[in-house]
């Protein structure tokens, strides 16, 4: 147990900071245009980022990225450094965090040389193509499909839950090309422009009131057969590779803590019959098993980022950090909301509303969370299966329901 | 001895539900609500012609005189479909507020009739935050009050004061000014009144009778626990049935156990809130001393079980639950407003901690 | 809604309030002696119950019951009123509350004619033998087995969980009689004296440090054949009939909130720096919290009772109580526990020990009680699949583990 | 930067679990415990030859001298078994109360050795009920201490006093007396230590230094928690495997989904629990400022998450885990002292609040 930095890492926090400083008025900027594509000064910060090594770091130089080494400890840094001052940390977009890492396992050298380059800095905008609305928790079970025909694939289908469908260029798409292969088997996984004919976005909005994810529709949509990543049929192993990668930058540790910080600062403004609510003992109760857990989960991922160092499996303790997190930000927000009160309840563009709806649109949001990628439920399953080695559920028999 | 509804009680609340699922159905609530049309006049006037709005309107002034249980059993029936109308504030509150009063036999035969509506700011009673609170000169009524429930478009508005009193204030009285309150619940509508030395209606005088208006508080979160009960009936139907027809790894969702355990924690929590609400609401009459404790008791415990049911309904419907279209959340929100009006939990237990008697050390 | 008696249940309260007024000698004399079998002075009080119709109210004259209708209310109101003054309910075993209601709805004119007179009158107890260490939940596994020699049943095998098995005359028993049918098809209901030679009862600690259960251990127990209630391979069935009866008086409805009175009281006591417990925020709020459900539940019971009354099935507002009520008196021990801090951690004899250990029984034993007779699983089982009609489990595909 | 255990951590915690393993598996735990033998010379040897009792001690007394994260780190062991010695007070509480007195010389290196034992009473400075707390008076003591951890057979006690001070007083002193308190957890004992004008060794004069005492509060409610999360691993683990061995319904138990979620929410809960205990032991040398804090952080969560697990451990474990035969209960047993112990989590929170500054209003 040592929490100090080497020489070498003060020295890069220090680097990181000066930079930060030093580019505070391109960073400042808005980083995408209104549609929420990246914007001049989103795909100038993108660049620099990639040239000082904080995003597309492992990313090969010939394919446009850093193509330096791995180093988790410089990547907690920055990212520590870039959510302190609150510096946006780069593109964030699907076909960054999860086609470019695909196709650098399995694409061949033709596609990483195609789409890589343009992907990372910004020029081509993706969307993933993998939820369906019988596809949720049993991802697998997708329908869309693609029938050949000459040279072409023709898809027709649906796809739900796909943000940024509405400006993106490209969408990496998971659609049944064999309908009679065991349903994990049948499955390719493709390429495809948005712009192809027969390809309908519609905007779906969502219980906060926006439209944060679409729907997506295909009828008869024509795709040369040579747009696959790996081969036909192999879809879902090659998705599967996607789906533990993790983005290049770390999330925040400190979210809930700073989320709880902002509730300390309404506690200490706010006043009920001339009490400030700070002084409220059930509320300090409440702030105080919430700081506890918020507390626990930071230095959680402490503990993860050095099992990263040192190259050790962290097991269960991985396996638990979307189900705690999740919950915590639902919960937090809920305690904040609680602490409003009445002026909780505001939304919109209410008269007396508070941080901008902040509290209630996480209280959703997070909800979504805790639903998206997997309900709380399968995250258990996945708890106790690959985490404490506990069987599958057992499959029903034939015609048991 | 009959602890449960009575025919006619049944009878009632069957009515108003018959009522609300011809009239507020899934596609109808979202076309309303999405619309902003919270006050419908043809739903109003089909509540007031089957006596809702009027329910605890004595008979001599048009109404039914029935009791606050009767009034709350609307109210859960209204929630069960979340219908986006004013009723709490119109049928429930302002009735209780004029009673005796002058002023009664102008404003409750429109009120019972829908022809007029009054929104109720009685929420600093529960406790005041600065910058808030009605104070009363003579009969000129200053300052603001927030989260008066059912006050927008309202012809008047029923406004508790510091002192502990009671004004009524029409909605054209110079110096008067109604802002709407933008609440996450797109089916009822707050506002927020602020006077000006305003020409007031003295209900209650400061000071003369403080057990009307803890009343008044008490009838209010009854009223919004039934109301937050009968979004919990529809969110726990809504989610057994959506698991019975969901499909995901070759059965239904409902036949997995974590999902009947979910469901089953929610009946559960839900089934004893049904006893608890109507001894609150029948309290009114029959025990009146136990009244504003009970109220407490069902405000408090309906707010806690209401989270938990609207959150693990939305979490059962999986993705759809977190969509506009599906529509449960308008029940999770209402519930959510329902919670924080007139004191959340935290706030009530507090005063219920008092209503016995015990002190409380810093 | 009308929670006022008629005259008739008025006037019925108060006969049982003067009854208990003049038989308070006799019935707080102890019901039973060391061994815990029914006392000279249980006997007579359960006599006189009998008599008054208090318990066994509905069971024929002939058998020595009370041979009257049944009335729902007025059991009510005798159960409000023993509890309120703490008189004793009867004589509570498994062969009154179990047995009995078994033989008079499945026996032959004989068994009704020979046992129910003695085991209502406390004449002879009875224990209970159907859990198993290898049938729990699944109770229908049950594995003690009898086998047919001559015009006996042989019967090998074991029983757990067999309270009053240590001083008890008889034992009703379920054995698996034909161990090729299906698991609830080959079950018989027998009638076992427990000096039979072959039998060895050994007591069950538990973790509250008492043996308040048994196991009991069968080596080649030799029963006649015509002791069985129902025919052979129908046990199960008859066990059933026995496991929807409820006792004769009812369980105290006001329970919970008993016991929450005796914590406020000791919150009213003690203090801590000075300050008395019960003006604690934080102790408040949680106290306040169990009073809200516990009232509900009391209230609860007044529901069930009403839809008892009109002859209305409740449907899952019956089978939540189980779960609920369990759950509540475990909760409000530990919070007892909490409130009395570190002296609530006291046990057995120790100086300072307050109410004689109640809290840390209660919290323990009522643990028990949510994991006895079907876990909470079991009992969230039961509300989805017959309260709210969701489907059963489906059957695990053959060698799906 | 190595947030997780070194080597040497890594080293000691094994060498402590492997002793446990070998000496007090569930048959020995069983019956040590059932014989009132909770303090084995044999044990407690052993532990002093690993260097467990002496890990506090600096080397100059005979110890090891190294810090709170380590002497936690044996607890946490000690705990995973539920091992039947007194450890908290004589090698954690005592050594940091001892430290730099005058009386260090005479007692660390046989508290290192084992061949002493104190019992540590500073249970009065997390809450003190009426009738209890020992007053100084020059150099004698008078009154009583409640709950004297590891009380009982010690060859002395250290007791807080009421004006923040530390004594320390000789078995034999006359005018003292000892009595045994039982609580549910045989595994450890606790006393009631009264005094009349008992002549004391003054570890600290009243007054002096009242973070001296803090310190000691926040390093036995670590301690404590670190018991309590050995417990825990231990609970969950058996829950784990019984669930894989235990089957119903012709299939183990443990492919039951709500069973699998039972075990996956303890998981959940417990793993970040490492993490923050860790740190607060960590702070108490690396961030003093922050020690108090964290130190209250870890004990009233842990005992929270403890209440989860020690109950449904039990619960995944059904009937059997009722019983005494099991041996599961010296686990949920031992949560259930550690909980109360040097204060709740109520009372640890609010501890906690003050710490932070935050008034608290009546």
């Amino acid at each position: 147990m040592d929490l100090s930095l080497s020489e070498h890492y003060e020295h890069y926090r220090a680097n990181v900071r000066q930079f930060l400083e030093d580019q505070r008025e391109l960073w400042q900027q808005p980083m995408s245009d209104r549609d929420g594509r990246p914007s001049e000064a989103g795909r100038q910060w993108q660049a620099m980022l990639i040239e000082q090594g904080y995003v597309c770091r492992t990313i090969p130089k010939a394919y446009g990225g850093h193509g330096g080494e791995a180093d988790i400890l410089e990547s907690f840094i920055a990212a520590e450094e870039f959510h302190r001052v609150g510096a946006p940390t780069g593109l964030a977009n699907q076909g960054i965090s999860m086609f470019v890492p695909t196709l650098l396992e399995c694409g061949t050298p033709e596609q990483k040389e195609r789409w890589i380059r343009p992907t990372i800095r910004g020029e081509i905008v993706w969307c993933q193509g993998y939820s369906e609305p019988g596809a949720g928790s049993d991802l697998a079970n997708l329908q869309t499909r693609a029938t050949e025909d000459g040279d072409d694939f023709v898809i027709s289908g649906q796809k739900i839950w796909t943000s940024s469908a509405h400006f993106a260029d490209m969408m990496f798409v998971l659609v049944r090309t064999e309908p009679d292969a065991p349903k994990h088997k049948g499955i390719s996984y493709l390429i495809l422009p948005m712009d192809t004919p027969g390809i309908e976005v519609r905007p779906l909005k969502t219980m906060t009131g926006r439209a944060e994810f679409n729907e997506v529709f295909f009828t008869d949509v024509r795709l040369p057969r040579d747009q696959i990543v790996g081969e036909r049929g192999e879809g879902w192993q090659v998705a599967n590779t996607t789906l533990k990668h993790e983005r290049g930058m770390l999330g925040d540790p400190g979210q809930a803590n700073a989320m709880l910080a902002r509730v300390v600062k309404i506690m200490e403004e706010e006043t009920v019959e001339g009490v400030r609510l700070i002084e409220h003992p059930l509320l300090q109760d409440r702030l105080l098993r919430l700081q506890a857990r918020a507390e626990a989960m930071k230095l959680h991922g402490l503990r993860l980022l050095t099992c990263g160092l040192k190259g050790e499996d962290p097991g269960v303790a991985r396996l638990i950090v979307k189900l705690n997190g999740t919950i915590l930000n639902h919960e937090i927000a809920a305690f904040a909301i609680d602490v409003l009160g009445e002026l909780g309840t505001l939304y919109g563009d209410s008269p007396h509303l508070r941080d901008k709806g902040f509290w209630q649109t996480t209280h959703m949001f997070s909800l979504g969370l805790i639903i998206g990628g997997g309900t709380s439920q399968i995250q258990k399953n996945i708890i106790s299966e690959r985490g404490l080695g506990m069987p599958r559920e057992p499959k029903p028999a034939a015609k048991g329901a | 001895m009959e602890f449960g509804l009575s025919e006619e009680q049944s009878m009632l609340t069957d009515s108003i539900r018959r009522f609300a699922d011809q009239n507020v159905d899934a596609e109808a609530l979202k076309s309303l609500v999405d619309g902003g049309e919270i006050a419908k006049p043809s739903l109003l006037r089909g509540l007031a012609e089957l006596g809702a709005l009027g329910i605890l309107t004595p008979e001599t002034a048009g109404g039914s005189g029935l009791g606050l249980l009767e009034a709350c059993l609307v109210q859960q029936a209204l929630g069960r479909n979340a219908v986006p109308v004013p009723f709490t504030a119109s049928a429930i509150l302002a009735p209780l507020a004029l009673a005796e009063t002058e002023a009664a036999e102008a404003w409750l035969p429109r009120l019972a009739s829908g022809e007029a509506r009054v929104g109720v700011g009685i929420g600093e009673a529960a406790g005041r935050r600065s910058g808030t609170g009605i104070e009363l000169l003579g009969t000129k009524a200053s300052g603001s009050a927030r989260f008066v429930i059912d006050g927008i478009d309202a012809d008047g508005w029923i406004l508790g004061t510091v002192g502990g009193g009671l004004v009524l204030v029409e909605r054209d009285a110079k110096g008067s000014s109604c802002s709407a309150l933008t609440t996450i619940d797109g089916t009822r509508g707050c506002a927020e009144v602020t006077l000006d030395a305003v020409q007031a209606t003295v209900l209650l005088e400061d000071g003369a009778d403080p057990s009307r208006l803890a009343r008044m508080l008490a009838a209010g979160r009854t009223a919004l626990a039934f109301d937050t009960l009968g979004a919990c009936e529809r969110m726990l139907e809504r989610a057994v049935a959506y698991a019975l027809e969901r499909k995901q790894f070759g059965r239904v969702i409902g036949s997995f156990q974590a999902v009947k355990h979910l469901c089953a924690e929610m009946a559960a929590d839900l089934e004893p809130c049904h006893s608890l609400l109507w001894y609150a609401a029948y309290a009114a009459d029959a025990y009146p001393d136990e009244f504003e404790l009970m109220a407490c008791h069902a405000k408090a415990h309906m707010g806690e079980v209401g989270q938990f049911i609207a959150r693990t309904s939305t979490e059962v419907h999986g993705g759809m639950g977190f969509t506009h279209e599906m529509g449960l959340h308008y029940f999770f929100k209402r519930i959510g407003v329902n919670r924080q009006l007139l004191g959340n939990p935290d706030q009530v237990r507090q005063h219920a901690a008092a209503l016995q008697g015990w002190r409380r050390a810093g």
